[in-house]
């Protein structure tokens, strides 16, 4: 299946009765690579969340190659072709690592695993292991094969290099920007190292406070010290 | 730019200390609540001492169970234990002094409380639940099996209790033991109000939602819960003891798998962790249940189940915390390597 | 002995799988070391096995000299043996206030106490403004954790690990989830500890380790395969394998 | 009492060793037959307790429902036991299937005192009407003549609707167990136990995945409460008398783990046989005394699930 | 005027058959004697108390005699709850008429306290004559384990000494027992050649007779004795078979052949709805409604409770379950005890036949005490 594009269009979101995104709105074409960035608190996985239908929304729409999926529950959504890595990995603690990934399989065919395991052989020494025996670093893996098995148009990734080792972080961002140019797959990565970011990404939107206070191309905001001073704070960059 | 949403919100669930203000308010409406009901159902006190008396039992698992996350379908031991051992003071051992026999109530409810603790938190959870059972089920079969002692089945008749300061008689109004009660109440509520806002209180709140956060911050998780059985065990000796006194009968319900479980539904239907909901979960439970029952004797049992499918589907979090949270038995779901 | 703080042959596997292969490692008063490896090395591991959340099968742990292995969790932290946890384990119904105070008078003792107020107490409540302060929580202070931000309740962790006045403090990737501008307020909490302290930390932020780390000890596979200063870890072959990838290069273009 | 027959071997030590050995088996038997009625009716709370993660005290109520279907299709319309057996788990499931929708569907995921209120509620509710419209009095479910028959088994006899009762214990168990460890169902069911939001965000219909769930368990309660009336008979307080046994026993083995109820159950329904034979004055205390050092030894049950 | 009756009895939970058949009782006697008696109006006030419970009953019983102003307080299925309502009626100045809570020793807590129903003591006394009278001399008791149990052993245990005979081992099963295969090991080790069994009605009663069929005790030839509960006819069509030809006590069988019975039979199978329901502590209720209303009579609808007490001291009738009279001692209801068998109607229905009659038993129990 190839990329799908998604257009969020005012989207108003939260917990219970805390509205945390207001007034949210962008598009992402098919196949571009999209980072939000932000501080602390500022709503980033708010928003992934949201996109995914885990959480409250008061309003907007969610187009996803231009069809509104804001009204559907998040399996709906994934079968659409959403994918979400959150923030807390979210790995299943009493199933193997081999279960957790067949969980996100569409497809009945187990023969797909293999593709986890090729590209973190680390989990496949691990795969009869129960998700809460697993490291930190192995519990991230986990989480970032089983979605990217769901094959989804498009991927939402919350701080996916979180906790991972700096040669796995490496061949991980790689892995990112080969799905993304296989035209497969279009991506949103939240990430808190601001030069892995814009390394990655093509566009990016800043949050603050649940709303958007900057969308651009990455390469200006790469050049613009002062932006990214003001909005992501200062040793954002070296 | 404008104020963001999502500080509206900022302020709002803060918790502020003390709450001095509202214990006092707390105890005062209790006191109202109480004379309302002298004055309004003159008719009924004894239905309102046993109200009472089972109050205290809820209450005393409200500590175990709404504050330190320990789920007990057992809790009649602790009362059992009160009833029983102010019933053998009274019958065999000849004491007749109503406070003595309180006393003697909170010391065998304590006592019982620190046994049943120190076997409890050996399990966690289900087990834990399974443990409470059993050893409720054993405490039964215990009060049957020394028939001597305790009556068997046939109950333990024959309590005579002394006037209360030798003037007021535990009579058929009932007037004696209902103000009795509720002054029990009022002392007891308001002491529990001290203990569960006191460090100590807190640190159990922790241990429910993650001992081993608890530990990792150098408190020992097991002496906190035991201390707080023990209390918990006074509390419900107490009411059983107050059951004993009213009542002049112990039977074996008192120490029975029902009562517990009872009490577990009327503590979660009022609201777990707050001692408030204690109160008002055991009143309008009881309060229900005599009203439908006196409606309609035999199929009234289908009307407080409906009650109890109502309260789940409205007030998730209890009746006192409409809106709120619900605590549940709170042992954290995070990792135990 | 000056070694505040030692471990002699520390051994665990789970099942068929050894996690920790007889590791050995000392630590002097002030000592700030990192402790670096891949995904699975075994580094929580080691953390769970010194504070004594895990029994290891063989080795010793020494704190100041005394054999602390056959003491549990509770009583080494009482010694001063303090650690953070990776994935964070806070009280979501409670504030962090009342996280760091109830820390504190733990600490003083004062926890168990079923009469006395829980805020009452003026020289706790400054300590614990002041640690909110510097972990730059006060803002949040009064909020349930449960409704704050992941990587405000990582700073919440280092507050109460804080809060203990350690000894020897174990930080397991204190940063993971903290985005980089707010990093520095790690560093400065750090910063501020007093020096005969001695600090482990584990991280995955090449960044913050090398800025922090006087030392840096590689941990792969369960067994230490490099310790050194900073300076020479991105140049070890090994590490740099199994571990930095090309990391170091790009440090050097950066 | 039997001889112990520990003496000489004169012939008549012998013989009391042969009566000795016969006893001990025959009790074993009655053990073991015993232990495999509480599995059958269990097993199927274990699945709702240990894998729906709800604590269900609603389950006998549905178990005493698929007793009076049952009942009603032998006695009253005179049908066969099997088709008694097959209606009485699907009427039983279809009587439950509201419940699903509109009750238990809020609970799920939800603190476990929360589920015991709402399944008590709806037990009491199950009580009060079975008893408003079918009265207070017992019901039996006729055998047929093949199960009424005395097996002679060698050293006993016993009746064989008893061996048929342990031949569905096994069968069930080995079918649920391949149903939850083997099957891409299984692994969604844990799954959405586990984290239920992500399980849906990975694309499982979680409502679905949690309806078949309840519906195998209901069904389980139902075959189970049928062909287990011959020892719990059904009446309309069937609910509430047999709930603390059936809580017991799934707790013990580990909420979830097919073998660990098997063992629970074995394991119990041999302490109480034993009991009450050697000293049946003493019989509820070895069985909560058991129960107790049981869970001592294995705080997480037998086989429980870790958590 | 109207004389208030206050009744409290199990009529939910899973006592309600006995409950029911309180009502069906006081129904029965209503609806055949009238509502009134002596031109006084008699209400009726049900209160539920589904299981033993003394701080209920007593709660029960005093809003009945405070609020609702009953003058006389009846029913009452547990010992506990009869000995918590006992103390309170003198205070109250009201009677309390007890239906069917079988210890002796109630009555002696209490003046003011009337049983119409039996004691176990009094209707297992005769079996004791009984079982010798068939020809057994070894017999091993099993009864439930809790107070009417005990009492039934021990009565038991007596007469049958008295009659000669040995028993070979008592055994006391937990009220909670689901499968009675080890009971009946127990029983078969023992060598008696008949048990003794005392179960409350409800499904243990079938789990044991099943139980001893499908042992082959009963094929090889022990026999069963046991005081009516065990046989209680709401019982029976689910007994049927399993206990065909057991030899029961007591004081009362639906199918006794009297006019008075016949009518009280149609009456309370009305009243409860099915007939099959039908058991004995309708009688209890009925008989007791009966002392009401001549309590009622005597006093002229006055609440004076020691006067109406006294008034049916020494007062017989002949109650459905045959001549009946009060104790003036003792207050306890003087009753034939019937010896019945199991056995098929001639419409195929299972009843408890009538074989023998003992006639004008007094309640043993309290002369022992
Ligand atoms: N369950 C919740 N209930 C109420 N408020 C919440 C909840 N979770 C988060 N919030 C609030 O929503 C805001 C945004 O949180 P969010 O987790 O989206 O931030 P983030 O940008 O992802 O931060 P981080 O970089 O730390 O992950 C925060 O102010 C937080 O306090
Ligand atoms: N209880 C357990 N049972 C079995 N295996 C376990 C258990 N705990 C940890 N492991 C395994 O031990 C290895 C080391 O785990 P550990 O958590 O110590 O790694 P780590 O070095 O902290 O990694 P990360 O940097 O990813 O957090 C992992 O492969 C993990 O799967
Ligand atoms: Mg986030
Ligand atoms: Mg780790």
């Amino acid at each position: 299946m190839p990329a799908a594009s998604l257009e969020v269009r005012g989207l108003k979101a939260g917990y219970g009765p805390t509205v945390v995104l207001e007034d949210i709105s962008f598009a992402v074409p098919a196949g571009s690579r999209l980072a939000v960035l932000g501080r602390n608190g500022m709503g980033k996985t708010t928003l992934l969340s949201s996109l995914m239908g885990m959480n409250r929304r008061y309003g907007g729409a969610i187009l996803l190659d231009g069809g509104d999926v804001a009204a559907l529950r998040s399996s709906e959504r994934c079968r659409r072709g959403l994918g979400l890595v959150p923030q807390t990995r979210d790995i299943f603690r009493s199933l193997t690592v081999e279960e957790n990934l067949l969980v996100g399989i569409k497809d009945r065919s187990r023969g797909v695993i293999a593709e986890a395991y090729d590209m973190f052989p680390r989990l496949k020494e691990r795969r009869r292991n129960l998700g809460w025996q697993l490291s930190g670093g192995e519990q991230q893996m986990l989480s970032v094969a089983r979605t990217i098995l769901g094959r989804p148009t498009v991927l939402l990734l919350d701080e996916p290099l979180e906790g991972l080792a700096p040669v796995i972080c490496e061949e991980l961002m790689a892995a990112f920007t080969r799905l993304a140019a296989s035209g497969e797959t279009t991506i949103l990565l939240v990430e808190q190292r601001l030069e892995s970011a814009l390394d990655f990404a093509q566009s990016v939107v800043i949050l603050e406070r649940g709303r958007i206070v900057w969308h651009g191309a990455a390469h200006t905001l790469r050049a613009d010290h002062g932006l990214v001073e003001r909005y992501i704070g200062v040793g954002g960059l070296h | 730019m404008t104020q963001p949403a999502m500080d509206v919100s900022a302020g709002a669930p803060t918790r502020s200390y003390p709450l001095y203000l509202r214990d006092i308010a707390g105890v005062a409406a209790i006191l109202v609540a109480g004379a309302a009901g002298y004055w309004l159902f003159p008719d009924n006190l004894a239905l309102l001492t046993r109200i009472i008396a089972v109050a205290l039992l809820v209450l005393s698992l409200d500590l175990i169970t709404g504050y330190c996350g320990v789920a007990s379908l057992g809790q009649a031991t602790l009362f059992g234990a009160g009833a029983y051992a102010v019933g053998f003071a009274c019958v065999h051992g000849g004491v007749t002094e109503p406070l003595t026999l309180m006393l003697i109530g909170a010391v065998a409810g304590a006592t019982a409380g620190l046994a049943m603790g120190a076997i409890m938190l050996r399990a966690h959870g289900l087990a834990q639940l399974v443990l409470s059972i059993a050893i409720v089920q054993l405490g039964h079969e215990a009060a049957n099996k020394f028939t001597g002692y305790t009556g068997g089945s046939d109950g333990l008749a024959g309590l005579s209790v002394n006037p209360l300061f030798g003037v007021f008689e535990f009579d058929l109004w009932g007037r004696t033991a209902y103000l009795f009660g509720l002054a029990l109440l009022v002392v007891v509520f308001a002491l529990l109000r001290v203990v569960v806002s006191s460090p100590f209180g807190v640190l159990c709140r922790g241990v429910r939602q993650d001992p081993v956060r608890v530990k990792a911050m150098g408190a020992f998780v097991f002496p906190v819960i035991l201390k707080m059985f023990v209390i918990s065990g006074a509390v419900a000796g107490l009411g059983g003891a107050l059951a004993a006194i009213s009542t002049q009968v112990v039977g074996l319900d008192s120490i029975s798998f029902e009562l517990s479980a009872n009490a577990l539904v009327m503590l979660v239907l009022g609201g777990l962790g707050t001692l408030y909901g204690a109160l008002v979960g055991t009143v309008i439970f009881m309060a229900f249940e005599h009203v439908v029952s006196a409606i309609n004797p035999f199929h009234w049992l289908t009307m407080v189940g409906a009650l109890l499918v109502a309260v789940v589907l409205v007030a998730p979090g209890g009746l006192v915390n409409l809106a709120g949270k619900v605590g549940g038995i709170g042992r954290s779901k995070g990792s135990k390597p | 002995m000056s070694d505040l703080f030692r471990v002699d042959g520390l051994t665990k596997s789970f099942g068929g799988l050894a996690v920790s292969r007889a590791i050995s490692l000392a630590m002097a008063p002030g000592e700030r070391l990192a402790l670096i490896g891949p995904n699975g090395a075994g580094k929580t591991t080691f953390v769970n096995l010194v504070t004594g959340q895990l029994r290891p099968n063989a080795g010793r742990v020494v704190l100041n000299g005394e054999d602390v292995t056959s003491l549990g969790a509770v009583r080494r932290v009482r010694k001063g043996l303090v650690r953070t946890f990776q994935v964070t384990r806070l009280f979501a119904e409670m504030t962090p206030r009342e996280h760091v105070t109830l820390t504190v008078l733990q600490r003083e003792g004062k926890a168990t106490g079923i009469i006395g107020r829980f805020l009452g107490n003026h020289t706790v409540a400054e300590e614990v403004d002041d640690l909110l302060d510097v972990l730059g929580l006060v803002e949040k202070a009064d909020r349930p954790v449960g409704e704050i931000a992941y990587g405000q309740q990582r700073l919440l962790e280092i507050a109460i690990a804080l809060a203990l006045k350690p000894q020897v403090l174990l930080l397991d990737e204190p940063a993971a989830g903290v985005p980089s501008s707010e990093t520095p307020r790690i560093e400065q909490a750090l910063a501020r500890l007093p020096a005969s302290l001695a600090v482990m930390m584990i991280e995955h932020d090449m960044d913050l380790v090398f800025r922090f780390a006087r030392r840096v000890v590689v941990l792969a596979a369960g067994a230490i395969i490099f310790q050194g200063p900073p300076a020479e870890v991105a140049a070890d072959a090994r590490v740099r394998e199994a571990y930095l990838g090309n990391y170091a290069n790009a440090r050097r273009v950066a | 009492m039997p001889g112990c027959g520990c003496e000489a071997a004169s012939p008549t030590a012998l013989h009391g060793l042969a009566v000795f050995m016969q006893t001990t088996l025959s009790i074993a038997t009655d053990a073991f037959a015993y232990g495999m009625v509480l599995f059958i009716i269990s097993i199927g709370l274990s699945l709702t307790m240990g894998l729906m993660r709800v604590v269900n005290l609603a389950h006998g109520a549905f178990a005493m429902i698929g007793g009076y279907i049952a009942s009603y299709i032998t006695r009253d319309l005179g049908w066969g036991y099997v088709p008694a057996i097959l209606l009485g788990v699907a009427g039983t499931i279809i009587i439950a299937a509201p419940f699903e929708r509109l009750l238990f569907r809020r609970i799920y995921g939800k603190p476990e005192l929360l589920q015991v209120l709402m399944t008590i509620g709806i037990t009491f509710c199950v009580i009060g009407v079975t008893n408003y419209f079918f009265g207070p009095t017992l019901k039996t479910i006729p055998l047929p003549d093949i199960l009424t028959r005395p097996v002679d088994i060698g050293f006993r006899t016993i009746a064989a609707h008893r061996l048929f009762v342990m031949a569905c214990g096994v069968g069930v168990a080995a079918a649920l167990w391949f149903l939850i460890e083997k099957t891409g169902f299984g692994i969604k069911l844990r799954a959405a136990v586990d984290n239920a939001a992500m399980t849906d965000a990975l694309g499982v219909r979680t409502p679905v995945v949690y309806a078949i769930a309840f519906a195998v368990a209901v069904g389980l309660a139902a075959f189970g409460g049928i062909i287990g009336a011959e020892f719990l008979p059904v009446e309309p307080y069937y609910a509430l008398r047999y709930m603390v046994l059936f809580l017991v026993v799934v707790s013990v083995g580990g909420a979830g783990s097919i073998l660990g109820t098997l063992v629970a159950c074995l394991a119990l329904g041999a302490v109480d046989t034993v009991g009450r034979y050697l000293m049946p004055d003493f019989g509820n205390f070895f069985f909560y005394a058991a129960v107790i050092a049981i869970v001592f030894a294995f705080p997480r049950g037998f086989f429980g699930r870790a958590q | 005027d109207t004389v208030k009756v206050g009744i409290i009895g199990p009529f939910s939970g899973p006592f309600a058959l006995q409950g029911k058949n309180f009502q069906a009782g006081v129904q029965a006697y209503m609806g055949l004697n009238g509502k009134s008696v002596a031109g006084h109006d008699v209400e009726v006030v049900y209160r539920d108390l589904p299981a033993a419970n003394p701080a209920q009953a007593r709660a029960l019983a005093q809003e009945l005699v405070v609020k609702d102003k009953v003058q006389y307080l009846g029913g009452v299925y547990f010992t506990p709850d009869a000995m918590a309502i006992a103390p309170l009626l003198v205070q109250a100045n009201t009677p309390l008429v007890i239906f069917n809570a079988a210890t002796s020793a109630i009555l002696t807590k209490s003046p003011l306290a009337v049983r119409t129903s039996f004691t176990t003591a009094q209707t297992t006394t005769p079996l004791g004559q009984v079982v010798a009278d068939n020809g057994v001399k070894k017999v091993i008791s099993a009864v439930s384990d809790y107070g009417p149990g005990i009492d039934a052993e021990g009565a038991f245990k007596k007469a049958f000494s008295a009659a000669g005979g040995e028993i070979v081992d008592s055994i006391r099963m937990p009220m909670n027992t689901n499968d009675f295969s080890p009971i009946m090991q127990r029983v078969k080790d023992s060598g008696a050649e008949a048990v003794f069994a005392f179960l409350p009605s409800g499904p243990t009663t079938l789990g044991f007779v099943k139980s001893f069929n499908e042992t082959g005790l009963k094929k090889s030839g022990i026999k069963l004795f046991a005081p009516g509960d065990l046989t209680q006819e709401s019982d029976l069509p689910a007994l049927g078979e399993a206990a065909d030809g057991t030899l029961t006590t007591f004081h009362y069988a639906v199918s006794h052949d009297s006019p008075e019975n016949k009518a009280f039979v149609e009456a309370a199978g009305k009243a409860l709805g099915n007939p099959a329901e039908l058991s004995f502590p309708a009688v209890g209720a009925f008989d007791g409604m009966h002392v009401i209303y001549k309590m009622i009579e005597a006093t002229d609808g006055k609440q004076d409770a020691q006067k109406a007490v006294d008034a049916v001291k020494g007062l017989s009738w002949t109650s459905p379950r045959g001549p009946v009279s009060i104790d003036a001692d003792t207050r306890h209801i003087t009753e034939n005890i019937y010896l019945r068998q199991v056995a098929k109607d001639a419409d195929g229905k299972f009843i408890n036949k009538e074989i023998k009659t003992f006639e004008n038993q007094k309640d043993p129990g309290l002369a022992a005490k």
